[in-house]
C-alpha cells in the first residue's frame, strides 16, 4: 500500500446526454509511487476520459457514477478525491496532480507570456511567495526544461512546438506534483522532437520522482517508455501489464490486433504479429 | 533566419517555420509591433487620401448651384448681386478639374476648408470646431459606454450561458434592430414632454457658455443624458451578442481547460483567460463599425437638437453648401479614422501576435 | 434504363437543395423567415390588402384615434395610417432586397477575387474593402442621395447597395482564403478543374451561409438606411414608406400629443422586420458554428439534470443511481 | 522509358520577413511503373513541396519534371492530359473532400473532366471505382460528413484512381486516421499499386510503413537528399547520420525489448 | 457682483431643484425680471458672428442682431402697413421716391457711450455706395450727405417698391466700423465692436443660446424684461415640444396642431397670424402643356379649396384669397371697384364649364385636353415644407374628384427644387411672393420679366411676358405719379384676372407663438402694431411696449 500512489476502484463515467453515454466503465487500477503508466487505445476508448476523470476535470455533461479514487499523499494522508468539495478540489489540482496537455499551441494562452502563465500558478497555489520568489521560481523552471529563463517574455507563439511543449511540462513541474498525466504531449511533433521529449520527461521523472500517467495510441513508443501499460477498448481496460509482458506475451485479442497494427521497423519485413 | 541558441533543439533548424517561430524577443522593453503598425499607416494614408478624393468629387458631381441656393434663402438681397457674391467665393474660377483638385490639396495642407455660405462666410474651420467636441463628446462617450457594458455583459452571458440570462441577447438584439432615431423620439415624448425628467436636447441650459464649473458639468450631462442612453441602448445589442459568441468559441479552447486544471478560479478564468482573448475580435469589429455608428448618431443630433456636427452636414446638403459638406464629410471621416487608428492602437498592444518582430 | 438514373438525380437535386437551405432549416430561422415572409406578402398584396388610398384625404376624419373604419387611425389630413403602412412595406422591402442583392453581388466579387487571388491584386481589393468599410456610410449616402432631385427606388437602393457592400466583401475575403487553401480546394487544382469551376461549384457552395448572412445583414442595414433617410427627409419619396410615415408624424406632433397609432406602428414594423432578419442570421450563425446554438442547449440540458456546465470540476452521482432518473 | 523523373529541382519561397528559403535544393529521383518510392524526413524538410510540384500546385524555381520523356506542359489540354495521370491523395481526408458535395460528384467529376469515359457509363464506373475501393455502391449518394475517416480516404483514393492514372502521389495518406485501420488504407493502396501496375510516391514521416510499403526510399532533409536506396538498406543500415537519428528516434519494440533483455541476460 | 449673481444662481437652481424640475437655472439672470426666450428651428448656433449685413451671420439667423443695431424707420407689414420712424425723427421720401431725407434721432448713444450723429447714417449708406459693402438688397445708393441735422440719401432708382428695404438698414457706428477692414465678413468678435444704439447689448454667446442684456442708457427709455436669450433647437418639432413645456417663450413658427399641442397647454400661450401682402401661391409654367391654356388654370382657380389650405394645410395661420385679382383682403383698398365683387369659389360645375368651352373631354373620369391626351402634372414642393406637403396632397385630391386631372405629388429635395423653378422645367409648384407692401409684390411676383436673368427665374417662375403687363409693372415702380400708378395697376389687374398667371392660396401670414406668463403688451389681433414674429424688425417695439405681469 505505501508504493502506490493513486487506488481507482470500480470508476465510471458517464456523459449524461440523451441517450448517456457510458465512456468509462467500472475501472480498477493502481498507480505505484515513481511509476510510468502508458495508456493506450484507439481513439474513442474512453482512455482520456478516464485521466481527466480521475481528477474530476471532465465538464459536464460528464459524471462520476461509481467507484473512487484515493489519492496517497506523500504526506502519509489518503484523499478521496470524488470528496473534495469545488474548492478544496481547486486546490488539490496541480499542487498533487499537474498535467502535460496534447497540442500545446492551444494549451497556452495566446496573449499571455508563458512567464506570466507560469507564475499563474505559484499566485494560486503557493500566494504566500513574493513577486521576485516567483520570477526566480519560474526562470529555474524554465532552466530545468531547457528552454532558458530568458524566455520568460515570450509569448507562445514565439516559440516552437518542441518549446512550447517544454514549457508545458515546466508549468506541470511547477509545484513539483506527485503525478503528472500526459495527454499525447508528443503526437504533434516530429519525430526527433518527440525523442527529444520524452527522454526529458524520463530524466525529469528520475530526478522529481512523480509517478506518470502517458496517454497514446503510438503503441510502440508507449511500450518504450512505460514502465506498465493499460490497454483500453470501449471504456474498459482489457489487459494491464508491464510493457514487457504486453510485448512478449500479450493476452487479449485486442491487445494482439492492436499490436499487428504496426509494421515491423527492423527485423523481418512485415508485421507484429502475436 | 532565426538566432539559434542550442543546437540541442533540432526543430529550430526547421525551414518552413522560421516565419513563425521567430523571436528574438527577450529583452526587457515593451515590444512596439512597428510592422503591424506600419502597415496599418499605409493604410491608414490610403483611406485618407480616398476619402479626400471622394469629398473632392462629390460636391462636383451634384447639381444646384450654392450662390442661387444663398441667394433664395436670403431673399432680402436682390439677384443682381450674385456676381459679386460668386467672385467672393471665388466660384467663377475656369479651372481644369485637376488643377481644382491640386489646389483642394493645397488648401487642405494648410487646414483651409473654405468659408461656409450657411454660416455669414465665416472658415469652415471655425463652424466645425465649434461643433465637433459636442459630436466627439457624446458620440464617442456613447459609443465607449456602450462597448463597455455590451462586452462586460457578452462576457458574462457567454459565460454563464443557459441559464436565465440567455434572455438578454434577444432583449438587446430588439432594441437594437430599432432605428435609432425613433427611440430617440420617443424617448423626448416620455421622459422630456410628459416627465419632464430631462431638458429637450441641447447640450446644455440657456444663458450658460461653457466654463469649467460644476454646474456647467452638471448641465452637460443632464442635456446629454438622454440621447447617450438612447445611443447607448441601440448600439448595446452587437457588443453583447459579438461578445458573447466569442466567448462560447473560447470557451472551448484548451487554454481554458488547462485554466481550470491549473485550479484557477473561476472569476480568473473567466476575466484573466476567456474574456482576455474573446475581446480581441471586439476590438477589431469595434474599430470597424465605428464608420456605422457615427453614421447613425448624425441622426440624434436632429432629435434631440445637439449642437454636432450631424446637424451641420444635413443643413450643408440641403443649402448646397459645398465648402461646409465637405469640411463636415472630410472631419467625420477623420474622426473615424483616429478612432480607428486608437482602436488598431489598443488591439496591437492586447493581441501579441501583431507583435512580431519579423526575423 | 433512364427511369431510375431520373430518380437518383432527382434525388441528389433534392439533397442538394435541402443541403442549401440546411441553414434556414432550424426554429429561429423559419421564425424570421416567416415574419419576413409575411411583410413580403404584405408589401405584394399591398393593393388588396389596404383598406384604402395611402393618399386618400379626408378632412373630415383628421387625427382619429384607431377605429372600426380605420384601424390604425388616421394622419393629420384624414389618410388611413393602416393603408400607409402596408404600401410602406413595399418601399421597404423593394429597397432592402435590391440593396442586398446589389450589394451582395459587389460582395462575392470582391470578396471571393481577392480572397482567391495573392499579391498586390489581393491587397489593393481589400484596402478598397477596407476603405468601404471605414467611411462612415450615411453621411455619404446623405451627400450621394441629395445629388438626386427626387431619386427613384432603384436609385436609392443602389446607392445604399454600393455604400453597404464592404462588411460582406471582408467576410467572404477571409473565408474564401482559408478555402483556398483547404484541401479539397487543392484537389479541385491538381484535378485540373478550371478556375471558375472551382470557385462556382467548390467554393461558393461552402460560402452560402456566410452570403446569405451577409445579405440578410445587408437587408436589415438598407432598411435602417432607407428609414433613416426618409425621416430627415433626405430622400423625398412620393410613396410611402415606415420612415416617411415617421417623419409626417413627427412633423405633424404626433409624438407630441401622444397620437400613438400614428408612430408606433411604423416604428414597430421596422423593428419586427429587423427582428425577424437578426433570428434569420442567428440561424445562419449557429448553422456556421453550432457551438453557438449547442452551447446554450446543452447548458439548459444540463442544469435540468443538476450540472452546471461552467463546474471545473466534475460531479459525483455515485450516491443516487441513475437508472432512476432515466 | 522511365516513367517519371525528378530531375535537378530546386524550389525557393521567399517568406515575408525571413528571406528565401530553398525548401527543395536540387532534388532528383526516377519512377518507374510499379515501384512504390517512400520519401521520409521530418515536416518542412521539402517532402509536401514535391507533391506540390508534381501537381503543379506549385512551380519549380528552376530543374524539370517529365512524364514520359516529355516536360510537364505549362497548361492547356497538355497540362490537363499530365494531370490525369498523375493524381494524388490528400493527408487529411476531412478537408479534401468537399463537403458540400456527394461521394458521386466527387468521384464523377474526374470522369467528366477527362472523359475517361462516356456519358452513360458514369454511373456503372461510379459503382466500379467504389468497388475498387471496398466501399458499397450506396455510399455514392452519401456526402462526406456521413462516412468515417477511412471511408473518406477510401473515396479520395477511388477519386484519384478515377482518371485511370499512372502516377498515385500519396502526401502521408494515413497519418491522420486511427492505427488500426491505417494498415487497411495502405494495404489498399499497396493492391491497387500492384494490380494497376501503378507508380506510386509514398510520402510519410514514419519510417516503419516507409520501409513496409516502398520499393525504395528516400530520405530528406532540410530540402535536400541525404540519402537514397533499397527499403531495407536505408531502414536496417543507414549511412547518413541524420537518417540513423531518425530511425533511433523512432520507436521500435523489438529492439527495444531485445537490447533489454541482452543487458539483463549480460547482467546476470 | 460677480458673486452676488452665482450665489444666486446656485440658490436658484436649488430652489429648481427641491421643486423637482430642475431646468435651465440661467447663472447670468439678474434678479430683477424674468427672462424672455426667443427660439428658432435651425439647429445649433454654430457660428458667432454678429454682423448685422451677413444674411447668415449667428446675429441674422437667430436674429439678436435686429435687437442691437437699429433701423432708421420701422415698416409694419401688416395691420396699417405705416411706417414708423425709429432712429430717425423722421423720414420723408421724395416724390419718385428717389431720394431719402432723414432727420437723426438726438439723444441718442451708442452702447459704448459714444453720441449717435448723422454721420453714422453717413457712414452706413456711405459703405453701400462706395461697395465695402455687397449690395445685397440692391439698395443702389448714389450718393449720401449730411446738411446740419438732416441726412439726404440719393438712390439710382426709385424705392417705391423697396420703402422696407432701405428704411430696414441697420446704422453701425462709423467710429468703430471704418477700422473694420471687412466690413462684409467681420464677426465682429473682437472685444467692444458689437455696438449698437439698441434696446440690447450682447452678453453672452454660445453654440445653446445668446444672452443679451437690457441696455440700461437706452434711448426709448427703461425696459421691462432685463434679459433676452436667443436658442435654436434642431427642427420645428423639438421647437414645438420646447415652446410648449416652456423652454421657450416666443418663437415664429408653423406648430401643426397649434390648438391641441400649445394653446390648450397653458392659457397663457398665444399664437397670432398677422397677414401681410405675401400669399403662398400656387405657380404653374406658363410655357408648357397642360398650363399653357389659360382655361386649365381658371379650371383649377375655381377647383382648389382656399379654405382648406387655410384650416388644413396651414392650420389657421393665413387667412383665404378668393379674389380674381389675387389680392388678399389686407389690400382690399387697391382692388379696382369692377373686380371688388369677382371672387373665386369652390364650384366644379363653372370648372368644368370652363374647361368644356376650352374644348376640354372627359373620359372614364380622365380630363382630356383638346389634343386628345390625358391632362396631369407633377406638383413639386420641396420635402419637409409641411404644410404645403399637405397642401399638395390636397390639391391632388381635389382635382382628381372634381376635375379628373391626375396630379403627382413631388417632393424632391431643396436643390432639385431650386434648379427646377429657375430654370422653369417645373409644372406647378407653390412659391411665396415678394412682399412689397402692397398690390405690386404680387403682381411682380407673378408676371415681371425682370427677374428673369440669364435664363434664371428669381420670381415669375411660369415666365409670363406681357410687354404691355411688363411696362406697367415698370411704370408702377418709377413713376411719381399716383394717377400713372393707379392706371399702371389696371393694367396688371385686368391681365392677372384674364390670364390668371397664378392663383394665391391663402395670405403669407407673419406668425408668433408667445405666453404672457411674465410679460404683456404683445400685438394681439385687435391691436396689430407689429407683427409677433420675433425675426422681424417690429420686435423692438414689442419690446419697448412690453410690461411685466404686476
Amino acid at each position: 500500500m505505501s508504493n502506490a500512489l493513486l487506488s481507482v476502484q470500480n470508476f465510471s463515467v458517464i456523459y449524461d446526454v440523451d441517450p448517456p453515454v457510458q465512456a468509462v466503465t467500472k475501472i480498477d487500477f493502481e498507480l505505484r509511487r515513481g511509476e510510468i503508466l502508458g495508456l493506450a487505445g484507439e481513439s474513442g476508448c474512453g482512455k482520456t476520459t478516464l485521466a481527466y476523470g480521475i481528477q474530476r476535470l471532465l465538464k459536464a455533461p460528464a459524471v462520476i457514477t461509481s467507484g473512487s479514487v484515493v489519492f496517497h499523499d506523500a504526506s502519509g494522508d489518503d484523499i478521496d478525491i470524488s470528496g473534495l468539495g469545488v474548492e478544496d478540489m481547486r486546490q488539490f489540482r496541480w499542487d498533487k496532480i499537474s498535467m502535460v496537455f496534447q497540442g500545446a499551441m492551444n494549451a497556452l494562452n495566446p496573449v499571455a507570456t508563458i512567464g506570466s502563465q507560469l507564475e499563474d500558478v505559484f499566485e494560486v497555489h503557493r500566494p504566500n511567495m513574493s513577486k521576485a520568489q516567483r520570477r526566480e521560481a519560474v526562470v529555474e523552471l524554465l532552466d530545468i526544461v531547457k528552454v532558458g529563463g530568458q524566455r520568460r517574455r515570450s509569448f507562445p507563439h514565439e516559440l516552437s512546438g518542441g518549446m512550447r511543449q517544454r514549457v508545458m511540462i515546466a508549468m506541470a513541474l511547477a509545484l513539483r506534483p506527485q503525478l503528472m498525466v500526459m495527454d499525447e504531449p508528443t503526437t504533434a511533433l516530429d519525430v526527433l522532437v518527440q525523442r527529444e521529449i520524452l527522454r526529458q520527461i524520463s530524466d525529469l521523472r528520475d530526478e522529481f520522482g512523480f509517478s506518470v500517467i502517458f496517454i497514446t495510441h503510438d503503441l510502440p513508443l508507449l511500450l518504450e517508455i512505460s514502465d506498465r501499460i493499460a490497454i483500453m477498448r470501449e471504456g474498459e481496460i482489457v489487459e494491464l501489464a508491464t510493457a514487457e509482458r504486453i510485448w512478449n506475451n500479450p493476452q487479449d485479442e485486442y491487445t494482439k490486433k492492436l499490436l499487428s497494427s504496426f509494421p515491423r521497423l527492423t527485423g523481418e519485413k512485415g508485421l507484429v504479429k502475436r | 533566419m532565426n538566432a539559434i541558441q542550442t543546437p540541442l533543439h533540432t526543430e529550430d533548424y526547421d525551414a518552413l517555420e522560421v516565419g513563425t517561430t521567430a523571436t528574438t524577443a527577450s529583452k526587457g522593453s515593451v515590444r512596439v509591433p512597428w510592422r503591424f503598425l506600419g502597415g496599418r499607416a499605409l493604410f491608414y494614408a490610403f483611406t485618407l487620401w480616398a476619402a479626400v478624393t471622394i469629398n473632392f468629387l462629390l460636391p462636383r458631381l451634384m447639381k444646384g448651384d450654392a450662390v442661387s441656393a444663398y441667394l433664395a434663402r436670403n431673399r432680402n438681397i436682390s439677384p443682381e448681386a450674385a456676381d459679386g457674391l460668386r467672385a467672393l467665393l471665388g466660384l467663377d474660377t475656369d479651372k481644369s478639374l485637376f488643377q481644382q483638385y491640386i489646389d483642394y490639396w493645397s488648401l487642405l495642407v494648410r487646414g483651409d476648408l473654405g468659408v461656409s455660405l450657411l454660416h455669414g462666410l465665416r472658415p469652415v474651420t471655425e463652424v466645425i470646431s465649434q461643433a465637433l467636441p459636442w459630436t466627439i463628446g457624446l458620440v464617442g462617450f456613447a459609443t465607449i459606454v456602450s462597448f463597455a457594458i455590451g462586452t462586460i455583459a457578452g462576457a458574462i452571458v457567454g459565460w454563464r450561458r443557459g441559464s436565465r440570462l440567455d434572455a438578454i441577447i434577444p432583449i438587446t438584439t430588439f432594441l437594437s434592430t430599432i432605428p435609432y432615431f425613433w427611440l430617440g423620439l420617443l424617448a423626448i415624448a416620455l421622459f422630456s414632454v410628459n416627465l419632464r425628467w430631462f431638458p429637450i436636447g441641447k447640450a446644455y441650459g440657456v444663458g450658460w457658455s461653457p466654463e469649467l464649473s460644476f454646474e456647467f458639468i452638471g448641465q452637460v450631462i443632464h442635456h446629454g443624458f438622454l440621447p447617450a442612453m438612447t445611443i447607448v441602448i441601440a448600439s448595446l445589442g452587437g457588443w453583447v451578442l459579438g461578445m458573447r459568441n466569442m466567448m462560447l468559441t473560447v470557451l472551448d479552447e484548451d487554454y481554458i481547460t488547462v485554466a481550470q486544471a491549473k485550479g484557477m478560479t473561476n472569476r480568473r478564468v473567466l476575466w484573466g483567460y476567456a474574456a482576455r482573448n474573446a475581446v480581441l475580435p471586439q476590438i477589431q469589429s469595434f474599430a470597424l463599425s465605428i464608420g456605422f455608428i457615427v453614421g447613425g448618431t448624425i441622426v440624434m443630433e436632429m432629435v434631440f437638437s445637439y449642437p454636432g456636427v450631424g446637424k451641420l452636414l444635413l443643413d450643408a446638403t440641403n443649402a448646397k453648401d459645398y465648402a461646409l459638406m465637405q469640411g463636415v464629410f472630410l472631419v467625420i471621416t477623420l474622426s473615424v479614422l483616429v478612432a480607428n487608428i486608437l482602436a488598431d492602437v489598443a488591439y496591437a498592444f492586447l493581441d501579441p501576435r501583431t507583435r512580431q518582430t519579423g526575423a | 434504363m433512364t427511369a431510375p438514373l431520373n430518380i437518383i438525380t432527382r434525388s441528389t437535386a433534392r439533397s442538394r437543395f435541402g443541403a442549401a437551405f440546411a441553414m434556414f432549416r432550424n426554429r429561429k430561422s423559419i421564425t424570421g423567415l416567416s415574419i419576413l415572409g409575411f411583410f413580403v406578402l404584405v408589401a405584394i398584396f399591398a393593393d388588396v390588402l389596404a383598406p384604402y388610398s395611402p393618399t386618400k384625404v379626408d378632412p373630415t376624419a383628421r387625427f382619429q384615434a384607431p377605429s372600426f373604419e380605420h384601424w390604425l387611425g388616421t394622419t393629420h389630413i384624414g389618410e388611413d395610417v393602416l393603408s400607409q403602412v402596408i404600401h410602406g412595406t413595399r418601399g421597404v422591402i423593394v429597397v432592402g432586397f435590391l440593396a442586398a442583392i446589389i450589394a451582395t453581388l459587389i460582395a462575392i466579387i470582391v470578396g471571393v477575387i481577392s480572397g482567391y487571388l495573392s499579391g498586390w491584386r489581393s491587397e489593393a481589393l481589400s484596402a478598397l474593402t477596407n476603405v468601404f468599410l471605414v467611411i462612415p456610410g450615411l453621411p455619404l449616402i446623405i451627400i450621394v442621395a441629395s445629388m438626386f432631385d427626387n431619386p427613384p427606388l432603384f436609385v436609392i437602393a443602389a446607392v445604399l447597395g454600393l455604400i453597404g457592400w464592404a462588411w460582406g466583401a471582408r467576410v467572404l475575403r477571409a473565408q474564401t482564403m482559408s478555402l483556398r487553401n483547404r484541401d479539397f480546394i487543392q484537389a479541385a487544382r491538381a484535378n485540373g478543374e478550371p478556375l471558375r469551376r472551382i470557385i462556382a461549384v467548390e467554393m461558393l457552395p461552402n460560402l452560402m451561409a456566410l452570403i446569405a448572412a451577409s445579405f440578410v445583414g445587408t437587408v436589415t442595414a438598407a432598411i435602417l438606411g432607407l428609414t433613416t433617410l426618409s425621416y430627415i427627409g433626405v430622400i423625398p419619396v412620393t410613396t410611402y414608406n415606415w420612415g416617411t410615415i415617421l417623419n409626417w408624424a413627427s412633423a405633424q406632433g404626433a409624438f407630441r400629443q401622444n397620437q400613438w397609432w400614428w408612430y408606433l406602428p411604423p416604428g414597430l414594423c421596422i423593428a419586427a422586420i429587423g427582428v425577424a432578419l437578426s433570428l434569420i442570421n442567428f440561424g445562419i450563425d449557429e448553422y456556421v458554428n453550432p457551438r453557438l446554438r449547442s452551447a446554450g442547449e446543452r447548458a439548459r440540458a444540463m442544469k435540468k439534470k443538476g450540472l452546471n456546465i461552467n463546474d471545473a470540476v466534475t460531479a459525483v452521482r455515485t450516491n443516487t443511481t441513475t437508472k432512476e432518473t432515466r | 522509358m522511365t516513367l517519371l523523373e525528378f530531375d535537378s529541382v530546386t524550389k525557393v519561397y521567399s517568406v515575408r520577413g525571413a528571406g528565401q528559403i530553398k525548401a527543395l535544393d536540387d532534388v532528383s529521383f526516377t519512377l518507374e511503373s510499379g515501384q512504390t518510392i517512400g520519401v521520409v524526413g521530418q515536416s518542412g524538410s521539402g517532402k509536401s513541396t514535391i507533391a506540390k510540384i508534381l501537381t503543379q500546385l506549385e512551380t519549380a524555381t528552376s530543374g524539370e519534371v517529365r512524364l514520359d520523356g516529355r516536360p510537364i506542359p505549362r497548361h492547356g489540354s497538355g497540362l490537363r492530359r499530365y494531370r490525369q495521370q498523375l493524381r494524388m491523395v490528400f493527408q487529411d481526408p476531412f478537408a479534401s473532400l468537399n463537403p458540400y458535395h456527394s461521394v458521386r460528384h466527387h468521384i464523377e467529376r474526374p470522369l467528366r473532366l477527362d472523359q475517361v469515359v462516356p456519358r452513360d457509363e458514369l454511373k456503372a464506373e461510379v459503382r466500379r471505382l467504389l468497388e475498387r475501393v471496398q466501399l458499397p455502391i450506396s455510399a455514392a449518394d452519401r456526402r462526406p460528413h456521413e462516412l468515417s475517416g477511412g471511408q473518406r480516404q477510401r473515396v479520395a483514393i477511388a477519386r484519384a484512381l478515377a482518371s485511370r492514372p499512372k502516377i498515385l502521389v500519396a502526401d502521408e495518406p494515413v497519418s491522420m486516421l486511427d492505427v488500426s485501420i491505417r494498415l487497411g488504407v495502405l494495404n489498399l493502396l499497396s493492391d491497387l499499386q500492384r494490380e494497376e501496375g501503378l507508380g506510386v510516391l509514398y510520402i510519410t514521416h514514419d519510417l516503419a510503413t516507409a520501409r513496409h510499403f516502398s520499393n525504395e526510399i528516400i530520405v530528406l532533409n532540410q530540402g535536400r537528399i541525404v540519402e537514397r536506396g533499397t527499403a531495407d538498406d536505408v531502414i536496417l543500415r543507414p549511412s547518413h547520420p541524420y537518417t540513423q537519428e531518425l530511425r533511433a528516434a523512432s520507436p521500435d519494440p523489438e529492439k527495444f525489448f531485445a537490447s533489454i533483455s541482452d543487458a539483463e541476460g549480460g547482467a546476470r | 457682483m460677480k458673486l452676488v449673481s452665482t450665489v444666486v444662481a446656485v440658490g436658484l437652481a436649488a430652489t429648481l431643484m427641491l421643486t423637482g424640475c430642475a431646468g435651465s437655472g440661467a447663472p447670468n439672470s439678474s434678479g430683477s425680471g424674468a427672462a424672455l426666450t426667443i427660439a428658432k428651428p435651425d439647429g445649433a448656433i454654430t457660428t458667432e458672428s454678429h454682423n448685422p449685413f451677413l444674411g447668415d451671420s449667428s446675429a441674422s439667423k437667430y436674429s439678436y442682431g435686429k435687437v442691437i443695431f437699429e433701423p432708421l424707420a420701422l415698416v409694419n407689414p401688416t395691420g396699417d402697413l405705416n411706417t414708423t420712424p425709429w432712429l430717425a425723427e423722421s423720414v420723408e421720401w421724395s416724390d419718385d421716391y428717389t431720394q431719402l431725407v432723414v432727420v437723426p434721432r438726438s439723444g441718442v448713444n451708442w452702447s459704448d457711450g459714444t453720441e449717435f450723429t448723422a454721420d453714422d447714417i453717413v457712414f452706413t449708406f456711405d459703405m453701400y455706395k462706395s461697395g465695402t459693402i455687397t449690395d445685397g438688397a440692391g439698395l443702389n445708393v448714389t450718393d449720401v450727405t449730411a446738411d446740419g441735422d438732416t441726412v439726404t440719401i440719393t438712390f439710382g432708382n426709385p424705392k417705391f417698391t423697396a420703402q422696407a428695404r432701405v428704411l430696414h438698414t441697420p446704422i453701425v457706428p462709423k467710429h468703430i466700423w471704418a477700422d473694420i477692414a471687412d466690413p462684409n465678413t467681420d464677426p465682429l468678435t473682437d472685444e467692444g465692436l458689437v455696438v449698437g444704439t439698441g434696446p440690447y447689448v450682447l452678453d453672452n454667446w454660445s453654440t445653446e443660446s445668446v444672452t443679451l442684456k437690457a441696455n440700461p442708457d437706452y434711448w426709448g427709455g427703461e425696459l421691462a424684461v432685463p434679459t433676452l436669450n436667443y436658442v435654436s433647437y434642431g427642427d420645428n418639432a423639438a421647437l414645438t415640444t420646447a415652446l410648449v413645456s416652456g423652454d421657450a417663450d416666443w418663437a415664429q413658427a408653423f406648430i401643426p396642431q397649434i390648438q391641441d399641442s400649445y394653446l390648450a397647454a397653458d392659457e397663457e400661450n398665444h399664437f397670432l397670424a398677422s397677414p401681410t401682402s405675401g400669399a403662398g401661391t400656387l405657380f404653374m409654367n406658363l410655357q408648357t402643356k397642360p398650363f399653357n391654356n389659360p382655361a386649365l388654370r381658371q379650371a383649377l382657380a375655381w377647383t382648389i379649396d382656399r379654405q382648406a389650405y387655410v384650416d388644413i394645410a396651414r392650420e389657421g395661420a393665413s387667412s383665404v384669397i378668393w379674389s380674381s385679382t389675387g389680392l388678399s383682403t389686407l389690400l382690399d383698398d387697391e382692388i379696382l371697384p369692377e373686380y371688388k365683387n369677382e371672387n373665386y369659389s369652390v364650384d366644379v360645375d363653372k370648372a368644368r364649364q370652363v374647361l368644356t368651352d376650352a374644348g376640354y373631354t372627359w373620359q372614364s373620369d380622365k380630363l382630356i385636353d383638346p389634343d386628345g391626351e390625358p391632362v396631369s402634372f407633377s406638383l413639386s414642393v420641396p420635402s419637409g415644407w409641411s404644410d404645403w406637403n399637405t397642401e399638395q396632397a390636397l390639391i391632388a385630391e381635389e382635382l382628381k374628384e372634381g376635375l379628373g386631372i391626375d396630379v403627382k405629388v413631388d417632393q424632391p429635395d431643396w436643390g432639385g427644387w431650386d434648379a427646377a423653378r429657375q430654370e422653369g422645367t417645373f409644372q406647378a409648384i407653390i412659391h411665396w411672393l415678394e412682399d412689397t407692401g402692397n398690390a405690386y409684390g404680387l403682381y411682380t411676383s407673378t408676371m415681371d420679366p425682370k427677374w428673369i436673368v440669364d435664363n434664371k427665374a428669381q420670381f415669375n417662375f411660369g415666365r409670363y411676358n406681357d410687354p404691355a403687363v411688363t411696362e406697367a409693372l415698370n411704370t408702377y415702380a418709377a413713376t411719381s405719379s399716383e394717377a400713372d400708378r393707379a392706371a399702371a395697376l389696371a393694367v396688371m389687374q385686368k391681365a392677372f384676372v384674364t390670364d390668371v398667371p397664378a392663383i394665391p392660396l391663402g395670405s403669407h401670414p407673419l406668425l408668433g407663438e408667445y405666453n404672457t406668463r411674465n410679460y404683456v403688451g404683445f400685438p394681439t389681433t385687435d391691436d396689430q402694431y407689429a407683427s409677433a414674429d420675433p425675426t422681424q424688425p417690429g420686435v423692438l417695439q414689442i419690446l419697448t411696449k412690453l410690461k411685466p405681469v404686476n
